[in-house]
């Protein structure tokens, strides 16, 4: 099994759910997260005093799926999260040795 | 002036004047996070402008000399409004106290048009709209129902021809309204309404600027009396019950319709309760204020449905809820006005012995209040845009109107906030 | 009434009912996030169906005739309860006025309650307890003690022996206290108890709600000498000193006994002083506001941390604070009445030369109350039970009551809320 | 007294008293969450020892007597303070009604200074430091500005020698804004300071705050009339101007400087135009306000940038908005003096007939006490922090006041907050 | 060594620390995430208008163990936050490559 | 490709982001959390109620490095966030099978 995990802007959440809903995702964990990066960030005054925002509010989803599922799961999460903006993130996937449902019991591939 | 009374007008001065941050909270938290400092100022500025721009040349307008339709020029820099301390007992001071109560009512009522352009509108559109608004708008109006009862007696044209308000229904609740229902239509709807969702992020907020409003209410209704007198109580009274009424209803309508009585659905209608109330406080008596709040609550609740409907983006509701009820308060007149209670010469209602006259009348002012706000309101917006524009750009709106029209964010708490740069 | 006094009055009322929004915003924030909501509601909801309740039958039933009992009906609907607006210097509306101030305090007494039955009790049943409480335990506990003195002359049975009770003492908070032992009992505990912690949310909302509290109760105390004159003065300096010295003993009790001198100790203390302070408001000189205060913050400070012995779930300590701060104050009257300072009428306490009969009067009149509002409360919750149940379900209670009871959620401030369904 | 002057000054008295928990909040919300509960309590602490301090002796040092330079203790306990009851319509109660009021302004003083030296001091010695200031500065200048007014007529020498303060701009602003400017020279920086950035944590609190304090300052400034007469009504219509003007124009020096109307720029002057406008308050008129909140918006707006440059730590800028705005609104008195409007007796200022006497007298009064008070607050701290040490450890500083000094954690919102011990 | 990631019903939290701890585990990072999966969400209304909620709230529990321990620790895991109940959660394991303690510099298994 | 996560004293945010900044690193994210550990925690108390806060504030930095690189960022990280201190928190390094950027669709190093 392994772990997509994303890094989006929060705005396109929605649609991100949506596209992996549509090919059959069933389960997702989603983390608020800020992301540092390219984007740069903006200035705010007070009372005169600037500040650097240099962390901007994006959303991390993570998602677990079989093998077989990964490139398709990867191809839906950029279709899905892209605005050809700077600043859109990356998503990335690693390995998973072992997963279980807690419910259950159930492990590997059932558990998902 | 009686010290009683100048206490008493002084008190309700300030409640009204803590209105409008009550109101800048109850919209705030009805806003989502990215947009809340821009709802705080829009409110905030007109506590600002408003009381210069009054001073300078409102009052003036909108209550000086014995005019039908405008006020003239003699009060403005507050001229002529004289006092004399050792004379508080006796009149001294009674126009610059006119001119700080009337202040406080003219603040708030473009105030009342923020929550409907939230989240989209230009600062600068708005810092141009409010003045002009109210000098354009606000004071005319004004002058028609109330003009000359500062000097020698009613001669704007709709008071005098028997329309009533006692605190501001039509000129405030209609008014503001109708200008935000312009407003929305010329502004558009906010980018992904109505198919996303925007719900409150501070319901705490909300309620707790409920709580503001109602406490302040009592000083813009029962203040209006300009005296501590039986209206001034009656006046309170109605207040007090029209507001617990249309907060009653409005959630019992909600629990039958959607499942839940909801803090949300009782705060619309607390405030749809004291807003149809404004016109009839002090002409209506007994049960007559749980009548009107109650009809205010079950119809603002479905007024506020509307705008899926007709689609028009008015996003914190103040169609639904000044609009609609300052226009059922006002007409609700019609039926309620009860005379012989206050041992005042007005028309009665019609449940109250009286004909269709008032209603009629009642009719005619909100008529033509409506016709000319829209249009004019309409048309101030239409000048900004051509001049500077009024809608903030998409990116602008996505990354929320807190730090795209004032560099700010309002909450800070976590640990990864910001350096200096 | 004079104007001075009608403006006092009607200032006094604003600030009574500002106190409701304020008390949800003081117990709201100590509740937990996803209770907050049903905290507030609970509170709004004495708002909005108390006034009705009051207008329609619960001024008469507590307050008009002169029996000894109970009122009469004269005063149902508002009738007989006539204005007319120049007779303003004379007693015209006084009625309504009294009617309007009274009401203020049986919509607050009810709400008081709300904090002892947090996170657990299904607002239908609080809906329905609310007015079946108001009109079954406090329009009679208030006529034994004030009944008549609308009309003829004081003939409530409690009130013709001697005992006193400036501003709601006993009729309030001993009996808003016992009230809330008397629920949390039938109630039980919320899952989890006592093991699991609760801190507040939102200590910020908790200093909120005591600010206004405070204000507020200016209003509830020194506007209970109906009129703006010497007693009015002196219950204001009364509540100004007991809240403060409640206060700070709270606190220093926390800084001896836990170390530390907290934000939630000091606003439990200037509420217990203000609850403690309130019988006794009118009654009291010098610096007896500041031993009653104390007193209440020291014994106050102990009574909270009895529910974890005794094994009752008081959620956020309205038996430990109004029951026992209430009681305090009332029969520390019996030790500090100055009838002399007031030129009035009334027995001395026994530390101004009295003797011990004010005293023994005091315990009478709570004891009475304590008896009466215990068991009928007991009867109109066990009654509310067997027809609709008055507990919410275990998985209401996991998912928190704002969810469950109003399908609303407080805080939307994060990047992931919820999208339109 | 009046009974209509009563109910006015004993509203003032709570509109005042509501300013210290919307001061709380106006500073808490500017703080970091880590350190606003120990903000809101060295707020809620001089609500707490003040009261108790006022009536023991501080109102009997600042006001009694007929000495130049200190009261004596004939007030001590409020011994001598009579009233009766039915003696309202004349003068009883009046110096009860005197303690109440001031007592309120001895309150909020030294909050006023917490801004300064928020996020390191030791909350006990913040404890000792409030009741030692009030009783070595606070009483002292009061009465050497208004000793003998509630007597048989001024004798305090300042007040003798022609200055003028009519609600407090130089013995409350300008005296804790320099007691503020001494306490962060002792205090040192806070770590970090001022590389790393410090932003509001909650700026509608700050919005909130800002709101209280505008309602509350009417009572302030039109309370300190005494009575509901013309000249509370000038001083209301003063302060409603003045707030609107320093607010309007800070917002647009930080347009034109920094590119945006902020939030916080008009909260901060709005405060600014208040403290401005609250020394003339009841000797200006026309459009005088105007020009005096809109020269504290524009000072005070460049004023907070120096402590960057001179590198004095003044956390929220207590001296830039209160030092330097009470200043200037005490000085432009000298200028705009009126006394032809009030009907008074007092020295016109420059601009309207007077010379150049006026301006002399404000600025002897300032310059004394800024001396004066410096010095003082300076060897209070220094005694206290020889005794038990002023700043807190760094761990402390790092871990936040909250849970340092008061082991209490301001927001528990999310899932993971803390489980029973 | 192998990191253990839970996601869990929050309220769980205490019950899964205090396991852990009894099995030795002496360090873990807490994240408040929202969860979307089988249990489904609710509806929540505002002025009438209808929003769905898909995101739960969920508390994510990271651990670092060695590779001995991981089966004892996904059982711990799995006995504290069970309650049989839909939306119990998952636990899955990953490899991780080098730990090293910040305040030590310590490296692998001493770093835990 | 590596993912270098690590989790810092909160007040340390700023001296890793100049830290990473300074050799190179483009791109980070992250997110507050809470954690357990031998530090403890402290007590706070409520109407004389005491309360055990064992989960103290911290922030996980998550960053993607190249290979070659994940030596110097991981050294880089604990200079910086070092206090010398209980609680400095903990650095680990796991395995990426896949990284997209979601804005080009490039993949492996490119999308770093
Ligand atoms: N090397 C990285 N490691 C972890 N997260 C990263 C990395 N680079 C970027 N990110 C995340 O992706 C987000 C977007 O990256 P950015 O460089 O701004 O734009 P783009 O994705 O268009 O290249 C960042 O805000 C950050 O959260
Ligand atoms: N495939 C997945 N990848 C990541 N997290 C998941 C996945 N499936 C479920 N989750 C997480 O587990 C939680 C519980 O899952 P759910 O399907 O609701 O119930 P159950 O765990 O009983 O099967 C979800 O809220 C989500 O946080
Ligand atoms: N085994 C672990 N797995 C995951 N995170 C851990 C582990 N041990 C510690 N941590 C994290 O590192 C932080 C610091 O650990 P702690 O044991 O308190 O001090 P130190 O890092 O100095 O050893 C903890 O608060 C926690 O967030």
């Amino acid at each position: 099994m392994k772990l997509v995990t994303a890094v989006i802007k929060p705005f396109k959440l929605d649609d991100v759910k949506t596209g992996l809903k549509d090919i059959g995702v069933v389960g997702m964990t989603v983390t608020e997260v800020r992301g540092f990066g390219r984007q740069g960030g903006h200035t705010e005054t007070y009372r005169g005093t600037e500040y650097q925002v240099d962390f901007l509010p994006k959303v991390k989803v993570e998602a677990i799926v079989e093998d077989g599922d990964v490139e398709g799961v990867v191809e839906a999460l950029v279709a899905a999260a892209r605005t050809d903006k700077i600043g859109d993130g990356k998503v990335w996937v690693t390995s998973v040795d072992e997963l279980v449902r807690i419910r259950t019991g159930e492990r590997g591939a059932d558990a998902v | 002036m009686e010290p009683g009374d100048i206490a008493w007008v002084l008190v309700s001065a300030a409640l009204v004047l803590f209105m409008t941050p009550g109101l800048a909270l109850f919209y705030g938290g009805m806003d989502r996070s990215r947009n809340v400092l821009n709802m705080l100022m829009m409110n905030f500025w007109c506590l600002l402008i408003v009381p210069i721009v009054w001073v300078i040349a409102g009052f003036s307008l909108a209550y000086s000399g014995s005019g039908s339709f405008i006020g003239n020029l003699d009060w403005t820099l507050l001229s002529d409004l004289g006092i004399a301390a050792e004379d508080a007992g006796g009149d001294g001071g009674k126009l610059i106290l006119a001119a700080i109560f009337l202040g406080m009512f003219a603040v708030i009522t473009p105030a009342l048009i923020s929550g409907a352009v939230a989240d989209r509108m230009k600062f600068s559109a708005w810092a141009i709209f409010v003045p002009a608004w109210i000098l354009l708008v606000y004071c005319p109006v004004s002058f028609w129902i109330y003009g000359g009862v500062w000097g020698d007696g009613l001669t704007g044209w709709l008071g005098v021809r028997g329309s009533l308000d006692f605190a501001g229904g039509t000129v405030i609740h209609v008014n503001a309204g109708i200008a935000a229902l312009a407003a929305v239509l010329l502004l558009g709807k906010r980018k992904g309404w109505p198919r996303e969702g925007h719900p409150p992020h501070s319901m705490p907020l909300v309620m707790l600027g409920t709580g503001i409003l109602w406490f302040g209410w009592f000083g813009f209704n029962a203040g209006s009396a300009f005296a501590a007198n039986g209206t001034a109580i009656q006046a309170f009274m109605n207040t007090f019950l029209a507001a617990a009424a249309g907060g009653l209803v409005w959630g019992v309508v909600e629990r039958i319709k959607d499942g839940h009585f909801t803090n949300l659905g009782v705060a619309s209608g607390i405030v749809a309760g004291l807003v149809a109330i404004t016109p009839g406080a002090g002409y209506v008596s007994g049960m007559s204020p749980i009548w009107i709040g109650a009809a205010a609550g079950l119809i603002c609740a479905f007024a506020v449905r509307l705008k899926f409907k007709a689609g028009y983006d008015d996003a914190l509701d103040v169609v639904g809820v000044h609009f609609v009820g300052g226009l059922i308060g006002s007409l609700l007149i019609g039926l309620f006005a009860d005379p012989e209670f206050f041992g005042a010469e007005f028309e009665a209602g019609l449940l109250n012995g009286g004909g269709i006259g008032l209603l009629v009348e009642q009719f005619i002012a909100n008529a033509v209040t409506i016709v000319f706000s829209f249009i004019v309101t309409a048309l101030i917006l239409l000048a900004i845009k051509a001049a500077i524009g009024i809608r903030v750009s998409d990116e602008e709106e996505d990354s929320g109107l807190d730090v795209s029209q004032h560099a700010e964010t309002a909450y800070n708490v976590g640990e990864v906030t910001m350096g200096r740069g």
